[in-house]
């Protein structure tokens, strides 16, 4: 039996609610940016996927949307710890709970 | 003249950037400059436009993501003509009417662009971009130059938007899955029998219907209104309640009435209702106010609420009605679109005018300033008279064709409506009693009456009131082929 | 493929990724997410997009998850999540999953086999990526540009401050 | 020519409101500038309207119109138009020269007002909207004079606008004649609907032809009402009569001109305009529409005249002597007398003018003082004004032979004698009549007769300005009776398009002795109970009880102050207060989402539950609060919201498959 394309959505949907997971119960601030990565991939394991299982041949959209995603993600990640850092210089404090300012 | 279109929206936004990197006091100078060259646009746009032609005019298209069926089509008939030429008037209006430093400025600019953008887009992908994006600046605009409880009604006013434009867009969403396409005009032909079937089309009905609710808004949905208008600067609230709530009327007739005339026939009755509503309570809760521009700002529901009943009436109603009524209500509502956005602009400008001479803006603030300030009470009450739908003013036109039309459609509920108007009245008597009338309060009697450069925006305007009231075709001129189009659409 | 591969690779990975979710000190987490971005970058390979998960492996494994090590040691203040898990956003995490699950077992047009496909060479790729997205990399280019000067401008120590 | 006349009949009304204008633009210092502008625009009217009505003097029963398009909607056009016939015209020249009188008049009354110029700005604007009311050729045309005629009297009853009491006046005035508007507006929509057109008369198919009122069919009933209830608010009927007894804080060549002679008979004219709406489908002259205005003229009448008995404002018994004046005429039109109607309108406006200025004459003689029992010998100090006072009162009264209103009341009481539908407005007419002999026996006694008291100590006799306009509306009231005989009835001819031949015999009719029994019986009364008045009223007297009841006009304002007025407050309040707490609420409820969300939140106490309670007890404004409290700036609390919002994307999913 080779793997469907219901086990890797299955598999993808566990990363992404462990993502979802992190970000949401978690206060520390790089335990939410490590969620939203897991999120991300998840979401690219979903791309390839079914770029494997769709109708072939096919131009391969789904692998291009994946590194593009995954480029943009690195960005993400790089400005996201950038500003982990210059909050934690402001604040003293990584937990996000004690980031209110933009309090409406 | 190919790019005309291109160039109004560009226009602003070039000169938000000449703001940005402009000196703070040259701001308003740039911003006005770069209006009066909108408005000659605006009005070369209105000569290159051949009215007496059906459809879409100086169409420009261009493939944008076809992967999406999203492109940039932009293109004018007469109600988006007749927009254009509103913001172009208004907004010019309000950058006189408010001292206003770069920022201010530069987001203003943005805002019109959005605007123009908003009445142009012919593709769903395109006019919601530029829907969102006139939300951002109106929502700064509140929330950094606003009066008392801003962040509230910024937030407020940015929430109920937002929520409305999400479930419009997820609607969207499910249109262009069943459809195939983002292109207005090609909906429009297919709506008429039904874009989504079943359940679908109804989600797709309220999502549509919530996003366009809100920014009119429609009874019950309008309660952010009363506390963003209240609180922004004069120059936002007359670009929010001029140009920028007609962005849902103008929703209403692009979009909810052409794709889904089964579910609008459907529960017509509760739409008339809602719009009903919409004047009588409306122009009640503006007469228990004290606050002039909360008073005025209630009134701007009510008067909206008069566009929606003549909309809902063409559509809504069971019986199919005769062609001469849905084109009176028809003209009725593009009519009143035009006049409402420049006599509530002039009434927002009055009672900042007030404001900036009392500092505050409170009914009992005031009294007897017929004494002290002549002009202003004459010119104001002109403006009043104008909001109350007195003949001979703009304000009468478009509200007599709407209740033509809606009454020979939906008689019970215009009759009910018919309170709206005469509540209204006494809005505004009492406020004449309370402002212009009595001894002259100590705290008004060091009023300046008009500046020469309030006269000069003042006397254009309330002159374009007196011309639309007594001979209006040549405003009717601009969307009288929209008119037969539209009816032929809806019937 | 092969479905041994497949069952080890995925209790592999999500178990990564749930110790990397739920650890309390954050260098294991740390080591966890790297761990993580491997098993996923397996299940590309198994999938047949090599360059992706190549890809993968250098951005997450090489560049991101070392980038959090030196996030960690630069806020070394506190190093374990100290505050108390939100249960609330454990609830919507786990209904979420159990909503996602629902309509992908009940979707029987998900319960297909992979195709025979001719293998995605990074020629191909390459090609793909100065023809029809030319425009796209362009513009990731510009924005990774723009997210490093932005990185770099955020980190950057106030003098006048300090 | 007559072509040449009918199509810029516009001219008439276009003189007044273009000196309007101009007057409106001088200086506030340039009063002698002002007034000339405002009487050459008048006189101009007045020679532009009897070349006008000497066209019509042509051809018995002639109506030349002149439509064109107003404006083009869709593929419709709206077109408006004016008419020149018989009715417009007599009351063209009633406006015009009544008008100029009044404008004669206000430079003497007004000479020391400061805002001389505004106020000569409002009249000439009132001239000019109340000839256009005239000339009107379409419901529209007259609605849009109809409300500026409005507008006018509202700035003129404000005139004195530093007064609390004017600008409370003129806005009750606005008000209450909107709410008559309202219904008159449903009426035009009505009639707009049905009949496809608003014009009057347009060759066979205008509505008030039979094309149009075929097409009417039943509902013209309903629109002949609704089209009555603009005509209740602006002439003053019951039970919207309460805005023109107020309306005398105005000055009183505005009362004279505006509150008597003419807007206020407008109501009047716009029912014999729109008659044949009234009588479609008449069975002996009676139809519903007709019962009705019958009933509220017979009301207003008599209402007005009692409570006439029981004021002391010399303005106010004559303003409820108008209502009921008014009313008078509406019981003519509804029994059938569309003519005596008009005629009694014409006259009317004539003596009524009289009266008024007279009136202002007695004002201005006695330093501004209103109060009739102040007052008193003014016989001797003012002997023109007494004169002229005395002929209006005669005509007002009813006096045959002599004076034009004998004869037109005469007229009005012949036709309810012969409707078919029942005999009682009749006799209450006929009571009427003693009534108002009564009042004005009693306010020329009071004023004239008997000694000085405080204000006439030093009264004086007014300038030639103010009396030569007394004089000749003194004489056109006498005059105009001439024309009005049943002997000669030429103007009933004229306004009804017969020819009128002179035969003496019919001059005098049994019913002739009847009201000059009645009249001369009311005026007797009068001075058996008022001969020797001195302050306090014999009445009040006799009947304390009554005349308290008179005096405070039946308690109609404080009724009204009670309950309709009281009730549309609380509505406008419990609207702010439903906006502010219920709609406010009802919207966050309909946005599910975010209870789910309060739920889901671990300080859900704090955001969700007392917030909510918060909201109910302090009544503070909703949504904003709560979505504010949300919108707490923290990542993970926005985060929650996007997982809920997936949820609820995944039920509906679930729901639609």
């Amino acid at each position: 039996m080779t793997p469907t394309l219901q086990l890797f959505l299955v598999i993808s949907a566990t990363l992404f609610c462990i993502g979802l997971l992190a970000v949401l119960s978690r206060r520390h601030a790089i335990f939410i940016l490590i969620g939203i990565e897991l999120m991300l991939a998840a979401a690219n394991l979903n791309f390839i996927a079914f770029w494997r299982f769709g109708p072939q041949p096919q131009p391969p959209t789904g692998v291009m949307i994946a590194i593009f995603s995954i480029a943009i993600a690195a960005a993400e990640a790089v400005v996201g710890l950038a500003m982990v850092i210059a909050v934690y210089r402001h604040y003293r404090t990584t937990n996000v709970d004690q980031f209110d300012q933009l309090k409406g | 003249m190919a790019h005309i279109i291109t160039a109004l929206i560009l226009i602003p936004l070039a000169g938000a950037l000449f703001v940005s990197a402009a000196r703070p006091n040259y701001s308003r100078g740039i911003a006005l400059g770069f209006n009066a060259f909108t408005s000659i646009l605006g009005l070369t746009l209105w000569r290159t436009f051949d009215a007496t032609a059906a459809g879409l005019q100086l169409t420009e298209r261009h493939a944008w993501i076809p992967a999406i069926g999203a492109e940039y089509l932009v293109g004018v008939d007469g109600l988006s003509l007749l927009l254009v030429l509103l913001t172009s008037l208004v907004v010019p209006f309000a950058f006189l009417a408010q001292r206003s430093g770069r920022g201010f400025c530069a987001l203003m600019l943005i805002m019109q662009s959005a605007l123009y953008g908003t009445f142009t887009a012919q593709n769903f992908v395109l006019w919601f971009l530029f829907y969102e994006m006139s939300l951002v600046p109106a929502f700064l605009l509140i929330k950094i130059w606003g009066g008392e409880n801003r962040d509230r009604a910024a937030t407020k006013f940015f929430v109920y938007t937002f929520l409305g434009s999400v479930a419009m867009l997820l609607s969207f969403l499910g249109i262009y899955f069943a459809k195939g396409t983002f292109d207005f005009g090609t909906l429009a032909v297919l709506g008429k029998s039904g874009l989504l079937t079943g359940k679908l089309a109804w989600l797709g009905f309220a999502g549509i219907f919530l996003g366009l609710a809100v920014k009119v808004p429609l009874f019950p949905f309008h309660t952010w209104l009363p506390d963003a208008y209240e609180t922004a600067p004069t120059g936002v609230s007359m670009v929010l309640t001029g140009v920028l709530s007609k962005m849902g009327v103008y929703g209403f007739v692009r979009l909810l009435l052409p794709f889904f005339p089964n579910q609008i026939k459907i529960i017509g009755p509760w739409l008339l209702a809602l719009a009903v509503c919409s004047i009588v309570f409306a122009s009640l809760a503006a007469w228990a106010q004290r606050d002039l521009k909360r008073m005025v700002a209630y009134l701007s529901i009510n008067h909206l609420g008069y566009c929606m009943l003549g909309l809902f009436a063409v559509t809504a109603s069971p019986v199919v009605a005769a062609k001469i009524d849905m084109q009176a209500a028809l003209s009725g509502v593009f009519m009143q679109i035009f006049n409402h956005g420049i006599t509530a602009a002039a009434l927002f400008y009055y009672v900042g005018l007030l404001e900036q001479r009392r500092g505050l803006r409170g009914i009992d603030n005031f009294g007897g300033l017929m004494q002290r300030t002549p002009l202003l009470c004459g010119w104001m009450s002109v403006a009043m008279f104008s909001s109350l739908g007195l003949p001979g003013l703009n304000g009468f036109i478009g509200e007599f064709l709407i209740f033509k039309g809606s009454f020979a459609i939906a008689a019970s509920f215009t009759a009910v409506a018919v309170i709206g108007l005469f509540v209204t009245a006494i809005v505004f008597a009492r406020a004449m009693q309370a402002l212009f009338s009595g001894s002259l309060a100590e705290s008004c009697s060091a009023f300046p009456d008009l500046f020469r450069s309030e006269k000069l925006v003042i006397v254009p305007v309330t002159l374009l009131m007196f011309a639309i009231g007594i001979a209006p075709q040549f405003i009717f001129n601009i969307f009288n082929t929209t008119v037969v189009q539209m009816t032929r659409l809806f019937a | 493929m092969n479905s041994a591969a497949f069952v080890v690779i995925a209790i592999l990975t999500l178990a990564a990724a749930f110790a990397s979710a739920t650890l309390q000190k954050l260098m294991h987490a740390a080591l966890m997410f790297a761990l993580t971005f491997v098993g996923i970058a397996a299940f590309f390979f198994l999938l047949g997009a090599e360059f992706v998960g190549l890809v993968q492996v250098f951005v997450y494994v090489g560049a991101v998850a070392v980038l959090i090590v030196f996030t960690i040691l630069l806020t070394r203040r506190d190093v374990q999540d100290t505050g108390k898990p939100n249960w609330g956003g454990a609830i919507i995490a786990i209904a979420v999953f159990g909503g996602l699950l629902w309509a992908i077992l009940k979707t029987p047009a998900l319960f297909i086999a992979a195709p025979q496909i001719e293998a995605l060479t990074v020629k191909r790729i390459g090609g793909v990526l100065m023809t029809d997205y030319v425009w796209p990399l362009q513009c990731v280019g510009l924005l990774l540009t723009a997210a490093l000067i932005g990185a770099l401008i955020l980190v950057m120590e106030d003098r006048d401050e300090g | 020519m007559t072509r040449g006349i009918v199509t810029n009949l516009w001219l008439i009304p276009a003189v007044p409101l273009a000196a309007s204008l101009i007057i409106l633009s001088l200086a506030n210092s340039r009063r002698s500038a002002g007034a000339v502008l405002a009487i050459i625009g008048q006189v101009a009217a007045l020679a532009l309207s009897i070349l006008a009505f000497s066209l019509t003097l042509q051809t018995p029963g002639f109506r030349a119109i002149h439509n064109f398009t107003w404006f083009t909607f869709g593929e419709q056009t709206l077109r408006i138009g004016w008419v020149l016939d018989p009715l417009a015209a007599a009351m063209l020249v009633m406006i015009a020269l009544v008008g100029l009188c009044i404008f004669i008049f206000s430079i003497g009354y007004m000479a020391d007002d400061k805002n001389f110029t505004r106020f000569f700005t409002y009249l000439s604007f009132f001239s000019g909207a109340m000839l256009g009311v005239v000339i009107a050729n379409s419901l529209l045309l007259l609605f849009v004079c109809w409300e500026l005629v409005g507008l006018a009297s509202y700035l003129l009853i404000g005139f004195w606008i530093e007064k609390p009491s004017a600008a409370a006046a003129a806005k009750k005035a606005f008000i209450t004649t909107r709410i008559g508007d309202m219904g008159f507006f449903l009426g035009i929509l009505w009639l707009y609907g049905r009949s496809g057109t608003l014009l009057f008369y347009n060759d066979g198919s205008g509505c008030l032809e039979n094309a149009g009122l075929v097409a009417l069919g039943a509902s013209a009933t309903f629109v002949a009402l609704l089209i009555f209830c603009g005509a209740v608010g602006k002439s003053g009927q019951f039970p919207l009569h309460v805005w023109l007894p107020d309306a005398m804080e105005g000055p009183t060549p505005v009362s004279a001109l505006i509150h008597a002679a003419t807007m206020v008979a407008a109501g009047v004219f716009l029912v014999a305009r729109v008659y044949p709406l009234f009588s479609f489908g008449a069975i002996n002259g009676v139809t519903p529409s007709l019962t009705v205005v019958v009933s509220i003229g017979v009301i207003t009448a008599l209402m007005a005249s009692l409570i006439a008995l029981g004021q002391f404002d010399i303005k106010r018994i004559l303003a409820y002597s108008t209502v009921s004046q008014l009313g008078l005429m509406m019981v003519s039109l509804g029994v059938g007398g569309v003519a005596a109607g008009m005629m009694h309108l014409i006259a009317h406006g004539f003596f009524k003018a009289l009266l008024f200025l007279g009136a202002g004459s007695v004002i201005h003689g006695c330093h501004q003082e209103h109060d009739i029992r102040k007052m008193g010998g003014l016989r001797r100090l003012m002997p023109i004004t007494f004169l002229t006072y005395a002929i209006g009162m005669m005509a007002l009264s009813g006096v045959p032979f002599f004076f034009s209103g004998g004869w037109t009341k005469e007229e009005i009481l012949h036709a309810t004698a012969h409707w078919h539908a029942s005999h009682l407005p009749h006799y209450l007419m006929l009571a009427g009549v003693v009534l108002t002999a009564l009042y004005m026996t009693r306010q020329m006694i009071y004023i004239f007769f008997g000694n000085r008291r405080a204000a006439s100590e030093d009264a004086h006799e007014s300038p030639p300005v103010m009396t030569m306009p007394l004089i000749v509306l003194a004489s056109c009231s006498i005059v105009l009776s001439a024309i009005l005989t049943p002997a000669w009835p030429w103007l009933h001819g004229y306004l009804t398009g017969e020819s009128a031949h002179f035969d003496i015999a019919v001059l005098i009719q049994p019913t002739l002795f009847v009201s000059l029994a009645l009249v001369a019986g009311g005026i007797a009364l009068g001075f058996a109970i008022y001969r020797r008045v001195a302050g306090a009223d014999p009445l009040e007297h006799a009947q304390p009880a009554l005349f308290r009841f008179l005096e405070n006009k039946m308690w109609l304002d404080e009724l009204y102050d009670r309950t309709v007025v009281a009730y549309s407050r609380m509505a406008a309040r419990l609207s702010d207060w439903m906006d502010r707490n219920v709609w406010d609420g009802l919207v966050r409820a309909v946005s599910g989402i975010g209870q789910i969300f309060g739920i889901l939140t671990d300080n859900f106490d704090e955001r969700g539950i007392n917030a909510g309670i918060d909201e109910a007890t302090t009544g503070t404004r909703g949504i904003g609060r709560v979505m504010s409290a949300w919108h707490s700036g923290q990542i993970q609390t926005y985060l929650r919201a996007v997982g809920v919002s997936v949820l609820v994307l995944l039920v509906l999913y679930a729901w639609l498959t």
